[in-house]
């Protein structure tokens, strides 16, 4: 007996777009649980995003070499 | 000038002599030639020796091409792939390089992928055999599927969830976008079933449906499983369409809204703590082994990038995976999958019903995320800008900026790009999800 | 809120009614989707599909644990293995990105490796067999003890054996520090003979001690050699106690040592001729060559890298050692380490006796070497403070630097941070010797 | 002091006890040791147990050979081999360092050759087995020639073809300089068969006579394609050469050319178009698909690297190529290369054969890059300087920049770099067309 | 019958060098088409070098330094 | 029969505590040779770190800007 391979594919529609909408919702659900939780218990400002810590070195760098030009600056004058 | 010509006529004098002096001896020798391998080395006159060199000249077994050639995997060529087939697939690899490097289609894999079906063409070379270059790549990463679970880390790890979860229902956008792929999988049934083109497996349609997910690498990891053979017409597909989201959604996203739902302009998104977006990947990949394992390769390898970013504590790692480890596997994957555009691979017709199917799933995809947005957007209290379904096929970031140029168009100043990214990174999330209900439902 | 409540009630319905109708054929086909890999796929109702969907989610397969399942290797796991043992690991799992994050215990190692142990343990998915992600990393360099090697040679070529050069005879208290290793060895044989708790074979001991060298990569290594089973235990145990250096040795160090002992000041270190930095590696690598071959893919890898990185004229090398390479290794030695984390290779026994001797192990040798220190401060010329021999069990440079904040809080001001690398960098080398002694042993 | 005698006393009075006491048990045990693998540990006393660690150190192993001891691969080995041959290594090895690091000799691939060698020669530990850390390595990238492939792929990143297309006809330059390599074949071949030395087959001849290409990872390619019994002489040999370029070429270029014709100014070169550098890589592997499908994996690798880098839109990629990418796979390729360095391997007769047809190659090379200048001068409108063609040679971009201080040499402010690049450039094409006509013979 | 290496390696030298020869010929040959095509048909000057970019973005880094800094100087004066 | 483990880990230990201590004694006494042997014959001074040129260079840029910037300052004056 042949597959029928249009109807085998709505069935697997219906199952797939199911469970990714299902799938999707417990993540907002769990999204929107989370996020009252840790407003709740968590909500002291320790944010500080370790991640960029080189970039303000850069930075840092580039503020150094100012300020040390700068002093040679007022020393030479 | 005397100089070349000088040269040139020596050149060819030499030629001429040495190897028409015995191009009766070829077509009698051309078989042995394929099984001389182990045998040590014998005296040749140096007609012999040219004739010998002429026969494994690329032009000679183009021209020429021989019953019982076989390619790296020991199957027969036809004379159509030994010959034309090529010149056909020479042509198609430098369209890919024109649009990868003027046209600025994700070049960063169709150049090596087009890279890899120039070298996989070339005559005599086998390098898509398990001792050629292409071939060692192939099984090193994508026979085992290792390399697109790399390259998804290393996505992970780019991957900012900041916007989601500051809006976490749009993750239903991301949802509703999955469409495409179920779409284009009837389409691909259908295509099958009721026309003489193409003679695809479920397995088959399974494979091509998700070059509607706007992932490459989910693509390439799910054909890679289901459906090895097509994935050199898959993976070209998915990262063309990828290209083209510029163009195939706009009219699409206009045609299905109204020019006042177009300018809705969308609330500031609150501010999200480090700590939600270090416990998200966790989330993911728990809700992941509970509900649908089958993802559990693709999710795992994502939020793993995700996690280490977001742990703050192994910059080093989440660097590496960023950089240098997907960049090496990048080079590797597509030069692997570019194996698959041979000749004897590529030139089917099922790579045309790939290529209609993929472009029809991109735009359903599109038009289910924008209806979707207008239904949400009827039942919710925020407004929401229906444009935003739109970036919910993934693409990343491609799409979300897509919408809010659009959005930008209608009215000036309304940004929409971070609420855009939200269904964006959740449509990564979503195709992740149905090409884990595929893999289950064929295991 | 509308819409939520619209969406649920309509995702619940579908499931209800399709799932249950089919509920009574689930047990009957579970053996039988094991089976199903090769057939083709066969035509289903949604119901069906709906009871085999649910039949593969990770939930089903913690709540109804099969006789016959197999783990990754074709070897059933019991009942307990696949539903509560898989729970309890996830807690264990947890704690430990907690320890690798809150508390910053090793986390370049322990987080991937947690990560490992998660994805080790989610049902269906089988990511440790030698198809899986991690099967595949796992036999791509750990199975072979080549990814150990390679990041010895990138901590090679991190290391600057300059302290140990200036001060010579400090190598000793590296030595002392060895009976970590050995008294945890016969700590887990008196554990195997005279409880009933283990029974650990005299290769299982072997690699358990290790612990006590305080060498990520050695334990690793010699795990891998002579007990992979318990490779994830040994692997966990051991960078977990490197990262309670700070908390394990201080009060040890301060029991064995007066005060007067701690307060000793040690004369400036001579400086070192580059030559010496660059001949030294060398030397290790052939008296290891002469003396412990066993010990020649450790010695061998941590002197190339530092014999890179001491030359001067391979700088791309020696920065790739340093930085990519050992980056890339890391990732995939956690993750693999972390394959050993499922929960039917580390919910035994054994992973206790490991911790409990582990511990041990870490205060032995902290012991050995202070006393060592004490009994080389009473014979030598100058001055040595006998706080630097708690360097010598290595776990560079965590160990020196709690020598260091010790010394400064008796007598603050007082530096012994340069003289306690000198037996920390001995350390590693005694581990490695005592690591070869026991692969000569049992070769 | 005291400390010091007091503790060698103790240390050797201990090992003399143990060891003696079982002196007459060691021999007969010697073949043993060899099968024990697999089985349980066994009690042994203290002095069985010192005993067959001493049988286990490499002094021993060397003081004592024994017949049936083999090597990595099960061949057995010659009592010179184990004992004597290793000291001779062991000495050649130091001379690499020496040369590597004081001289400066291409150091990026001799020092882990050498360093590959150091390890491949430890008695015992059989690092260059498959289950060692050399055996993998080769298995991984050598055996298979991939690695090759991939250090070409990123010279190709690094190469500029800009002034050989600002100049075309100097390629021919470097056509003329591949008489190193044929010339050199026939010497290899007049050296087997006129001489009792060595006993060359065809194969090896067209391996070694590959070092006169003076390209390492051509001559590692074919080498391991052809002969890979004399990688190890053949690479160190390449690389040596390689780094005495300045030393060999000079006194060749002035004995070949008169003062006149090393004083010829050459016209500057004009501007080239970016898009002459884009589709010059795919002229050159379109070529090589026509003409010489051997040479594909080589020029396919160098074409796509170059192909990467002029495209401008794949820097990620290209950047990797050159760098960490490039840089693993040389510390990779430098150590399984090494693995070739062990005795039993490196001390024949052939390897002396092959340093001297090396030398004889370079110069040959040399000779006929510069009469081929000479000749090119003559029938050409524009001067060539002769001394260009000696850069004809490859030995990127070493020696182009001896072309260029010879030229300075006798008229001061004659800058020949950039026309010495065009040739040079052109010389590893050259090798790369001249190995694929050898492969295509022996195929 | 013994095969002479050496009357072997001299038909492979003939070969060999008249290939090696043939292919650089016809490559300076496609160079030479090439560069009139590409001159005729593409002298715009778009031969923006792309490959510079992180360079020239070091230099911008340090011109936009010494403005900084000079514009310090000229503010403190 | 049965092995007694902890007698025969008694024995490894004092194998391996051996093993240790004199390849750790024999490392000293090869270091005290060295420094002897590097410190009689080559006293010279070339202690040049190699290792560090590309941090130098670094500085240098720094310098190079610095100086840069001087001469220009020097000059708007
Ligand atoms: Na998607
Ligand atoms: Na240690
Ligand atoms: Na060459």
């Amino acid at each position: 007996m042949e597959t029928n391979l249009v109807l085998e594919s709505l069935k697997f529609m219906v199952l797939g777009m199911g469970v990714v909408f299902l799938f999707l919702y417990l993540l907002v659900l769990l999204m929107q649980l989370q996020a009252f939780i840790v407003g709740k218990f968590f909500s002291n400002n320790n944010d500080s995003n370790t991640i960029d810590t080189k970039k303000s070195n850069d930075l840092d760098e580039k503020r150094r070499i100012a300020a040390i030009i700068g002093a040679v600056m007022q020393h030479k004058k | 000038m005397k100089m070349k010509s000088f040269l040139l006529a020596a050149i060819f004098i030499f030629f001429a002599n040495t190897a028409m002096l015995s191009a009766s001896s070829v077509h009698e020798s051309a078989t042995d030639a394929q099984q001389q391998q182990a045998k040590p080395y014998e005296p040749k006159s140096i007609a012999q020796l040219s004739a010998t060199f002429l026969e494994r000249t690329g032009i000679y077994a183009m021209l020429f091409p021989q019953e019982g050639v076989t390619n790296g995997h020991g199957e027969e060529m036809t004379l159509f792939e030994q010959s034309t087939g090529r010149v056909i697939m020479f042509a198609i690899i430098f369209l890919l390089f024109y649009l990868a490097i003027a046209k600025g289609f994700e070049p960063l894999l169709l150049l090596p992928i087009a890279f890899g079906g120039l070298l996989a063409n070339i005559p005599i070379a086998n390098m898509t055999s398990d001792h050629g270059m292409l071939g060692i790549i192939y099984n090193m990463g994508i026979a085992n599927e290792f390399f697109p679970l790399l390259i998804f880390m290393g996505v992970g790890a780019m991957t900012d969830f900041g916007p989601l979860l500051s809006n976490p229902k749009t993750a239903l956008l991301g949802g509703a976008a999955q469409f495409g792929i179920f779409g284009s999988l009837i389409g691909a049934a259908a295509l099958s079933q009721y026309t003489g083109i193409v003679d695809f497996s479920l397995q088959q349609a399974g494979a091509i449906s998700i070059i509607g997910g706007a992932d490459g690498p989910t693509s390439i990891f799910i054909a890679s499983k289901l459906a090895p053979e097509l994935l050199g017409a898959i993976a070209v597909a998915a990262y063309s369409y990828m290209a083209l989201v510029p163009v195939i959604q706009p009219p699409i996203m206009r045609a299905l809204t109204s020019k006042e739902e177009r300018c809705i302009v969308m609330p500031k998104t609150r501010e999200v703590k480090r700590l939600e977006k270090l416990i998200f990947p966790l989330i993911v990949v728990m809700m992941i082994a509970l509900v649908l394992p089958d993802a559990a390769p693709l999710m795992g390898a994502f939020a793993l990038g995700n996690f280490a970013k977001e742990s703050g504590v192994v910059d080093r790692l989440s660097n590496e995976m960023q950089n240098s480890l997907i960049n090496i596997v990048t080079i590797f994957l597509g030069l692997g999958v570019g194996s698959k555009l041979a000749s004897d691979s590529f030139l089917v017709a099922e790579t045309l019903g790939i290529m209609v199917i993929g472009l029809l799933a991109f735009a359903a995809g599109t038009a289910a995320g924008v209806i979707m947005g207008k239904i949400m957007n009827k039942f919710s209290k925020e407004p929401i800008n229906p444009l935003i379904g739109a970036a919910g096929v993934s693409a990343v970031p491609m799409a979300a900026r897509v919408v809010s140029k659009v959005g930008a168009e209608e009215k000036p100043g309304n940004i929409l790009l971070m609420h855009a990214m939200g269904p964006n990174v959740a449509g990564v999330i979503g195709s992740a999800v149905a090409a884990g209900v595929l893999l289950s439902i064929f295991n």
